[in-house]
């Protein structure tokens, strides 16, 4: 036993968002059990699902799934007017079957092969924005955060413009200006992150730099930088990581709208791409797996990769909300 | 007021930038002319490229065009568009086209608080329970699914399956009506695609400060003095928990924009989306320009305009200037009322 | 068991009253069997750290908790009339008020004070608006609040801590209630606000004659102020005495141990404090025996097993075997200081708990 | 009250380690208006000795503390540690004296760096400073570590928030200690704990500071636990000193009319003061427009003219260690020391 | 207003009717123009492919036998019900126009549809010899040597305006569309800069053409044949904006016009062929053709055009629809810029057409419902040459040839593929779709570069030479040396209607030949050669014959009872355009 007994009481436990009957007293403050913080099931599901998908777009060329631009034509005896027998090619789409678990798309491609490749570049456009949009909002916010006065004013002033521009407008202008490929798409998207990320990094250095364990350091004798780097990065960097996941998300999507406006990656399809395809009336009315299929891979992805961020930002408890950038 | 100049000099860097870069990243003469412009030892083309310049003050220095574009813009006058024609000069396009977004954009937003507003009390009301969960993973849905995929099952669904609405917009009038001859109708679908992204969006905000709020003494305050469940929660519970929505709901012009370049290309409607999405691809500058800063300005009076109803919204907000910026600094964070310390005597 | 020395009936009536919430561990016994009278025109204190149950005990009798995790069982009488299984909304804004520990959250930073107070008028009582007006000057004038109509119009923000919890106040003196439950009245006002507040809300028991309960975790609040004090810990009903009979004989370790853990200003400098060592305990899975036996240096091993029931002694009731200044209590302290330590284990050295 | 002066000020004492003298610390607000957070106060503590200041909120006391270790720098006024003014340091300099000023604060939660395990927060000064001093070692982390009562083993894995508030406030102690510090200045560093826990965290400070022969400026809104601990206590108001002195000395006689309304207030039991029937009338004004004179005039129930014109001066009382900056102060106060009463357990 | 003037004369260029058919702008065939969704708009490039002004006979004849069997009109005399008066008849339309002034704006299929209405033409198509007859003229007749064609006009007749129709009006019209710095660009050539025109009297005026052509009047069948108020055209010299409110002599008259929303017309009771039945006709964009067949079986329009397969196939299941297919027209293919490398060298062009997956685009692209075409003629006219095969699918034999090509061209080449670039207009799924099954097909032997364009520069490109290959489609005038616009060597240039830049002397010759004549065996043997020789210079890989289809609900009748003014007959549908002046609606 040991001269001062444990308090294991923690008093300082976040309002839990249990039972808000109109202000009725939380069971677990009233009695000072907190219910022990979980990422839960549906987080390591997501995960599972991200890390699956990242899996299959990596290692998609050495899969043993079809081809993705083979046009897989059925052939089929029939009659033709003179009662000769004839091989005839088979009118695509074709449905879901054993041999393309997805159907086919009008081109008689497997739709199975192509969300799976189309999955290499919507998940590449996402990583390289977020890694952009990371590095320099993140940098360019806790400067500003950190050092305020005119390295403030100015990063932000420059974020705030770069609000005010409807960002996908903006998007469309670049891409269809410059060349389309994947890192002009990925920087362009990436740009457009920066903002936003920036000013989380830069609310999120603000708050941490006014706590008082910083004024601590300082009274420790730590210097700036030793401050920066062992007191604020830890703190800006969890948030900026649940964040990360949430700008992958947008990314995703974002690429998907361009693609669905035709204004994606020229070469390779992405899932906005292979949505627009199958999105015009006809084919939605007689084959509905073509655009269906791809927005399911799209959907379960960003879905994951939002719930990851969400179920983070609760685990660690970041407080800013965040979702501000679509 | 100070915060109106501030808007203003935004405006202004925005449409500086957004001239300088229409002007620089492609040769104004070349996106007029097309080849032609390159072509300097045709006479027939150096006539055509000298009335080209005279026309569009090519031979002017840049600021010179800033300024006098700027100063068209100012009066109404967007300019002329870089078409085979010219026509219809931009404002007209402008004019045209902008009512229909405005009216997508309107309903949009309608249906998203509409939705929102009841979605979140009875979800924050009953945190939680089953029907909370149901509703925070419809909620995660919606948000996680892209509106041109959502467009495409909204359309599959009512239109294509169930034909409740009309597969087209045909911009008949009148716009009152359950037909699929009326606006409402041919708009209904794009704009759900619209709001109920948006509306899941702001039901997870509402939910949460909801939630906060619902958790406070007043609250409680208020039920101890008899005032009915019902009353609790649109009363007192939900004006002060509006904070973070109206802030989301400005910024969400910005989304709604970028939306509605999507939703109004998937359904055919001639608006500002589609309009620059076309000028773009044809690098008509000069209606790229005008949609930007309409665009611009809109996102940026409906965020000053948020600031306004915060102080409508929070007396708080009201007298103390120290809410500074919504946009400008952090959005989401509401200013914590004023240290005692700075308290005023009575 | 009841207890009840009444002859009048008295206003609030609970027979082992217990409050359980449904947590992921258990039942957490926030209330467990709590037994007491309250009087007409009489001031209860109910004292106790925070964790003993003593806000959800108030909130419990108001009905005011959730009813999806909640169990209630027991009885609590308010005049005559069953509360348990009841719906209690009939008597919120009318019988019973409540005011709350911060005035600042408690009041509604976007509705005007005069609004805030009008509101149960209006509603329970059905004055027009000018009406009501009328009645809220009057109350802000009887609770010390200048320029009463100006300050009407004014929102929480604008007034300071000591106005606003006088606000509070006027909101409670508006429902005319039978019983006022006041939470921690004063807990975030400065020392001289504090004791404004609560001379105010004494005087205006007294001028209405109705029943206050006053809830704090101070014992020096509610001395000069409560007629009675309760004593909680874990739950629990430690101790219970006329506010006098409680400071001249303090019966129960418990009561004893929270009294001396705080310092005085009778107190030399550099007194050393009596912390009461240990934690509070687990009320999902609270201690057989005495709740208080781990940390109580006067435990022997029969708090550990069994349950001191309450023990009377006139006014005056506690839940212990071995009290302070009894020869049991005596001996049993002088008993764990031979051996070192308590039955429980806590050691104690030159009479300390170590 | 609320006066200047530096007469209480014990110039040439050798002992004194921390002399603050004419502090004024102000902010900014909006243009051209500043909240006179603290105006021309000044204080001294001797080695090994307490100061305890007191007052009620937006009196000035945390503004006071943070001035002292200089984040941020005061507006004005000098603040001398071991016969050096660290107002005139700056970069290297004041970075080489800050092992000797340690802090406490008030909220455990936002002191210590979340994202740290504790033991790397409380060894946070050894490795920033075990180059110049080769002293400072881990053995002495994990002696501080076991002197303020945590288990070492844990704190190697264990972050902040697996902590109690009362473990966190040790946490902070052991952080504050680890460089062998001259003074800790210790702003309300109980206030945010439950009563048992506080009187733990009080009687550890006491150990510490026997142990580590430490010197204690102790900032608290409590007046029983500022008297508990100090041996000089000071009273601010509204920025300003009112009354300084012997603890006991002021809280037996307080001549000040705002301590005495102070004490009265205090709910405890065997408060002698409370039978004082003076009521603190008004509101606090406000630190951006303090009232003329004597800033407590507004609400003193001696108040006369003279006190709106003419600001009081600190001075002496009786010839003992009591000062006060009063007008017309409380001399007379007399009461008997009535505190014999021992209560369990015995001491 | 200034206006653009290069696009506009690109724009006016590719969709003249005079001479022209379209150059496919952009997508190059079936589905074409429309079936874009986001670029398609008011621009009238955008569906300038789909301008033809060759008519064809009744789809019923025409149709390709494996249609045959589908086509609802039946030809079996039934007891005819009288024609109805009044209604309104909506029509969808795949894009709007800029303009509707036949002197100064591009006529795009959508812009000559709406023409149609306002503007009678001078002279019609007919079934039989001369395959041409007089519309709002009397009678034409060529000189000796079909230098000069003398036309000499009705009388009586006025514009809405009240104007009356002279030969001086004629003259205004002609000279204005030749004097138009764009829109003329495709009718100089073919007359001398001085008195192209003399004015006999007061009806009759005489074209001068630099050479013998005995096919003349079927040049005056579309754009250059309307003939629009001389007082409204002078007017819209300084007022563009009247370039949208039309003033002509035709069976209908603009009423107003909402841009990209709705255009109508109303009846021209003082018309002097008659009176049409309808009250009005709207016209509508709907530029998706999913969408606008959509709006088609749910009887919000009641006709349109169109050349998406997939639309055909659902407007033909449907029992409701009257459908007039035809795919005698347009073909669709793929361009060969001949002046530029790699495609100057025959080899490349070979290899390339080789390589070309044409089975799988028909297959899927056309869902297998259009026919193959080798050669600009369908089976069924006199000058197709049955010979012809184009050497698509054989990727076998392009192997060596790029192998020859890239030892001889080491810069042009890597990898041992020849680097070149494909070029369509988007954004485009079916666009996108077949240039990923076409570099599916060249990928073994090119490296592809994909150049998704905008329309406009899209063509602007193309016209400059600033291409490879790129996808198109045109030809398909009913009289082809109508198209002779596209393959004279006096049309390549620095901005060349000769798409490829490919000149040949002897090719010209061969046109001139058919030209100058009308006995067939004279034209058969030189069309038929014409063929040949396009075939072996590998300038065009072509796909397949367009296919047309006019739908209309059952409601509408009497669409082609129109006939000349002297009841003969008149091919009514030309490339997805009628008249509406005999059409009633029943019920």
């Amino acid at each position: 036993m040991t001269t001062y007994d444990e308090e294991t009481r923690d008093m300082n436990e976040p309002v839990s968002e249990d039972s808000t009957e109109l202000g009725s007293l939380d069971a677990s403050l009233a009695v000072g059990v907190a219910p022990k913080k979980q990422l839960g099931f549906g987080f390591w599901l997501s995960t599972f699902w991200v890390v699956l998908i990242t899996l299959l777009a990596v290692l998609a060329p050495i899969l043993p799934i079809k081809d993705p631009t083979e046009n897989y034509i059925i052939t089929e005896t029939t009659e033709n007017l003179r009662g000769d027998l004839v091989e005839k090619p088979v009118q695509p789409p074709y449905s879901l079957d054993g041999n393309h678990w997805m159907g086919t798309d009008k081109d008689a491609r497997d739709m199975l092969s192509r969300s799976i490749f189309g999955a290499r570049i919507s998940l590449a456009v996402g990583f390289i924005t977020a890694l952009f949009g990371l590095l320099v909002g993140g940098a360019l916010g806790m400067l500003a955060g950190y050092f305020k006065g005119w390295a403030d004013k100015i990063i932000s002033s420059i974020f705030i413009i770069s609000l005010s521009f409807p960002g996908l407008i903006l998007a469309i202008l670049v891409v269809a200006l410059l060349d389309r490929s994947l890192w002009t798409v990925s920087i362009t998207i990436g740009v457009l992150a920066v903002a936003p990320v920036g000013r989380l990094a830069r609310a999120q250095t603000i708050t941490f730099a006014e706590r008082e364990f910083v004024i601590a350091a300082e009274a420790l004798g730590a210097k700036r930088s030793r401050i920066i780097v062992r007191e604020m990065l830890p703190n800006v960097l969890i948030p900026m990581a649940t964040l990360s996941m949430l700008v992958v998300a947008i990314a995703i999507v974002a690429e998907g709208a361009l693609a669905f406006l035709g204004l994606s990656v020229q070469k390779s399809a992405t899932w906005g791409k292979l949505i627009l395809i199958g999105s015009d009336i006809n084919t939605l009315e007689s084959a509905p797996w073509i655009a269906f299929g791809p927005i399911i891979f799209l959907f379960f992805t960003v879905a994951s990769l939002n719930y990851m961020s969400d179920r983070l930002r609760d685990f660690y408890d970041v407080r800013d909300a965040y979702d501000l950038y679509d | 007021m100070k915060r109106l100049l501030g808007l203003g000099l935004l405006l202004t860097v925005i449409s500086m930038i957004t001239f300088a870069a229409m002007n620089l990243l492609g040769d104004p003469l070349f996106n007029i002319l097309g080849p032609v412009a390159e072509d300097v030892d045709n006479p027939d083309s150096v006539k055509l490229i000298e009335e080209a310049k005279e026309q569009y003050y090519l031979d002017k220095s840049l600021p010179e065009r800033y300024v006098r574009w700027a100063g068209d813009f100012v009066t109404g006058d967007f300019g002329v568009r870089f078409s085979a024609t010219g026509q219809p000069p931009v404002t007209d396009l402008i004019k045209e086209r902008f009512p229909r977004t405005l009216q997508l954009m309107l309903m949009a937003q309608l249906i998203a608080v509409g939705l929102a507003i009841p979605w979140a009390v009875n979800a924050a009301s009953r945190a939680n329970s089953k029907t909370d969960k149901a509703s925070t993973v419809t909620a995660f849905a919606f948000v996680s699914l892209p509106n041109f995929a959502l467009a495409i099952i909204l359309f599959y669904v009512f239109s294509i399956r169930l034909d409740w609405t009309p597969d087209v917009y045909t911009a008949t009038d009148p716009f009152w009506g359950f037909t699929h001859d009326h606006k409402l109708m041919q708009m209904l679908l794009p704009a759900l695609t619209l709001g109920m992204g948006s509306a899941a969006g702001y039901q997870r905000l509402l939910r949460t400060d909801l939630i906060t709020t619902l958790q406070q003494d007043f609250i409680l305050m208020a039920r101890s003095k008899g005032v009915s469940r019902r009353k609790v929660l649109y009363k007192h519970a939900l004006r002060p928990s509006l904070f973070s929505l109206i802030t989301l709901a400005a910024i969400n012009i910005g989304y709604l924009i970028g939306g509605a370049l999507v939703v109004e290309t998937f359904f055919r409607i001639p608006g500002l989306g589609t309009a620059v999405v076309e000028a773009v691809l044809r690098e008509d500058f000069p209606v790229v320009l005008a949609i930007v800063m309409i665009v611009a300005t809109a996102f940026l009076v409906f965020n000053y305009l948020a600031d306004l109803l915060y102080g409508v919204i929070d007396p708080r907000v009201r007298e103390k200037e120290n809410y500074k910026e919504s946009i400008f600094c952090s959005w989401k964070r509401r200013v914590e009322p004023v240290d005692a310390t700075v308290e005023a005597p009575t | 068991m009841t207890y009840t020395t009444e002859t009048e009936e008295p206003l609030l009536t609970l027979d082992d009253y217990r409050i359980g919430f449904k947590t992921e561990r258990g039942l957490a016994k926030a209330v467990d069997g709590v037994s007491l009278t309250l009087k007409r025109g009489q001031t209860l204190g109910i004292v106790g750290e925070s964790g003993s149950g003593k806000t959800v005990l108030n909130r419990g009798v108001m009905g005011l908790l959730a009813a999806r995790n909640t169990i209630e069982s027991g009885s609590a009488k308010f005049n005559g009339q069953e509360l348990v299984g009841e719906n209690r909304q009939s008597f919120w804004g009318t019988k019973i008020a409540m005011i709350f520990q911060d005035p600042m959250t408690s009041l509604n930073p976007v509705m005007k004070v005069g609004n805030q107070v009008m509101e149960p008028l209006r509603q329970h009582k059905g004055l027009s608006k000018s009406e009501a007006k009328q009645r809220v000057a009057e109350i802000f004038t009887l609770v010390g609040i200048p320029e009463p109509t100006k300050r009407l119009d004014q929102y929480p923000h604008e007034l300071s801590g000591g106005m606003r919890q006088r606000v509070m106040i006027s909101i409670a003196l508006a429902i005319e209630p039978d019983l006022l439950i006041a939470d921690e009245p004063t807990t975030s006002l400065d020392v001289t606000v504090q004791k404004y507040i609560l001379d105010l809300l004494t005087r205006i028991q007294k001028e209405q004659g109705m029943s206050m309960v006053l809830i704090t975790h101070d014992l020096g609040v509610a001395r000069g102020r409560a007629d009675e004090i309760l004593v909680m810990y874990g739950g629990h009903v430690m101790e219970h005495a006329p506010t006098e009979e409680l400071f001249e004989n303090m019966m129960h370790p418990y009561t004893a141990a929270l009294f001396s853990s705080i310092p005085h200003l009778h107190h030399k400098k550099h007194t050393r404090l009596s912390p009461i060592p240990g934690c509070p305990p687990d009320i999902v899975d609270p201690p057989i025996g005495c709740r208080f036996a781990s940390r109580c240096a006067y435990a022997q091993e029969r708090c550990l097993t069994e349950t001191p029931p309450m023990t009377y002694d006139g006014d005056h009731r506690f839940a212990c075997y071995f009290p302070v200044k009894t020869p049991q209590g005596q001996e049993a302290l002088e008993k764990n200081q031979k051996r070192g330590h308590t039955a429980s284990g806590l050691q104690i050295r030159k009479g300390k708990v170590a | 009250m609320a006066g200047s002066g530096t007469a209480h000020l014990r110039t040439g004492d050798p002992n004194i380690l921390l002399s603050v003298q004419n502090l004024v610390v102000e902010f900014p607000v909006a243009r051209r208006t500043k909240v006179h957070a603290v105006t021309d106060l000044s204080f001294d503590i001797a080695e090994g000795e307490t100061l305890g200041i007191v007052g009620e909120s937006g009196c000035g006391k945390s503004t006071t503390a943070r001035a002292v270790i200089q984040i941020p720098k005061p507006s004005s006024g000098s603040v001398e540690f071991n016969g050096v003014d660290i107002t005139e340091l700056s970069g290297e300099e004041l970075r080489n004296i800050r092992p000797d000023i340690q802090m406490i604060f008030q909220d455990p939660i936002s002191s210590l760096n979340p994202r740290r395990t504790v033991f790397d927060i409380v060894s946070e000064g050894i490795n920033i400073w075990s180059k110049s001093n080769e002293d400072l070692t881990e053995d002495r982390v994990v002696e501080i570590i076991q002197a303020v009562g945590l288990d070492v083993e844990e704190t190697l894995t264990k972050r902040p928030h697996e902590y109690s508030g009362g473990q966190c406030q040790r946490i902070s102690i052991a952080r504050a200690l680890i460089l062998d510090p001259k003074i800790i200045i210790c702003d309300e560093p109980v206030s945010a704990l439950d009563v048992s826990v506080q009187a733990r965290i009080l009687n550890m400070l006491e150990d510490m500071k026997s142990r580590y022969g430490l010197t204690l400026l102790f900032i608290s809104h409590d007046l029983s636990v500022v008297k508990n601990v100090s041996d000089r206590v000071a009273v601010m108001y509204l920025g300003k000193l009112c009354e300084i002195g012997d603890g006991d000395l002021l809280y037996e006689e307080p001549a000040h009319p705002y301590t005495r309304l102070l004490l009265a207030a205090i709910p405890d039991p065997n408060n002698k003061h409370s039978g004082n029937q003076d009521i603190l009338e008004g509101e606090l004004p406000s630190p951006i427009n303090p009232p003329s004179g004597c800033r407590f005039r507004t609400r003193c129930p001696r108040a006369t003219e003279k006190c709106a014109a003419e600001e009081p001066q600190i001075s002496q009382i009786n010839d003992r260690d009591h000062w006060v900056a009063c007008h017309f102060p409380h001399l007379d106060a007399k009461g008997a020391n009535s505190s014999d009463e021992i209560l369990w357990p015995p001491e | 207003m200034y206006k653009s003037k290069f696009m506009k004369l690109l724009v006016a260029l590719v969709t003249i009717a005079m001479f022209a058919t379209a150059c496919g702008g952009g997508d190059d065939d079936s589905s074409s123009s429309s079936s874009d969704s986001s670029s398609s708009s008011s621009e009238a490039t955008e569906s300038s492919s789909e301008s033809s002004s060759a008519s064809e006979e009744e789809a019923e004849e025409e149709a390709p036998e494996e249609e045959a069997e589908e086509e609802a009109p039946e030809p079996e005399p039934e007891p005819e019900p009288e024609p109805v008066s009044g209604g309104v008849l909506r029509w969808g339309l795949e894009a709007d126009v800029d303009g509707i002034n036949p002197t100064a704006s591009a006529l795009s299929a959508p812009g000559l549809t709406m023409a149609q209405m306002v503007f009678d033409s001078l002279i019609v198509y007919t079934d039989s010899a001369p395959f041409w007859a007089c519309f709002l003229c009397e009678s034409m007749t060529a000189s000796e040597d079909l230098r000069t064609w003398t036309m000499t006009l009705r009388s009586g007749i006025s514009f809405h305006d009240g104007s009356p129709l002279n030969a001086a009006a004629i003259q205004v019209n002609f000279e204005a569309q030749r004097g138009d710095p764009l829109v003329g660009l495709a009718v100089k050539p073919f007359y001398p800069a001085e008195n192209a025109t003399t004015l006999v009297d007061d009806l009759t005026i005489s074209f001068n053409l630099s050479d013998p052509d005995a096919w003349f009047p079927t040049s005056l069948t579309g754009q250059l044949g309307y003939v629009a108020s001389p007082t409204w055209l002078t007017a819209a010299l300084e007022d563009p904006t009247l370039d949208q409110q039309p003033v002509g002599t035709g069976p209908f008259v603009f009423a107003s016009r909402n841009e990209d929303s709705i255009t109508r017309f109303e009846r021209n009771e003082a018309w002097w062929n008659g009176s049409a039945y309808l009250d009005a006709i709207e016209f509508l964009p709907v530029t998706d053709p999913a969408t606008r067949t959509s709006l088609l079986l749910e009887g919000e329009l009641d006709g349109l055009a169109t050349t998406d397969v997939e639309s055909i196939l659902r407007m033909v299941d449907d029992g409701n629809i009257e459908n007039y297919l035809d795919d005698s027209g347009e073909e669709s293919f793929a361009l060969i810029n001949s002046a530029k490398a790699p495609f100057d060298d025959i080899r490349a062009r070979q290899a390339i057409t080789h390589a070309t997956p044409r089975e799988n685009y028909n297959l899927l692209i056309n869902l297998g419902e259009t026919r193959t075409a080798d050669q600009v003629f369908t089976p069924e006219s006199p000058y197709y040459n049955p010979d012809i095969v184009q050497l698509t699918d054989r990727p076998d034999l392009a192997g060596p040839l790029v192998e020859s090509y890239c030892a001889d061209n080491p810069d042009n080449c890597s990898d041992g593929k020849i680097n070149m670039e494909y070029q369509f207009s988007g954004p485009s799924v079916v666009g996108t779709r077949i240039s990923e099954l076409l570099v599916e097909g060249w990928e073994p032997f090119f490296n592809v570069t994909i150049d998704e364009l905008p329309q406009d520069t899209h063509i602007q490109q193309v016209a400059i030479g600033l291409y490879n290959i790129s996808g198109w489609r045109q030809f398909g005038q009913r009289e082809f040396t109508r198209d002779k616009v596209w393959l004279l060597c006096r049309t390549v240039g620095g901005i060349s209607l000769n798409w490829p830049r490919f000149c040949d002397d002897d090719r010209d010759q061969l046109i001139f030949t058919a030209e100058q004549t009308t006995d067939e065996s004279v034209r058969v043997e030189a069309l038929q050669e014409l063929s040949n020789m396009i075939n072996e210079e590998y300038l065009y890989i072509f796909y397949n014959h367009t296919l047309w289809d006019m739908a209309l609900s059952n409601d509408v009748n009497g669409l082609c009872d129109k006939t000349t003014p002297d009841g003969g007959e008149i091919i009514c549908i030309t490339n997805g355009r009628t008249w509406f002046d005999t059409v009633w609606l029943s019920e």
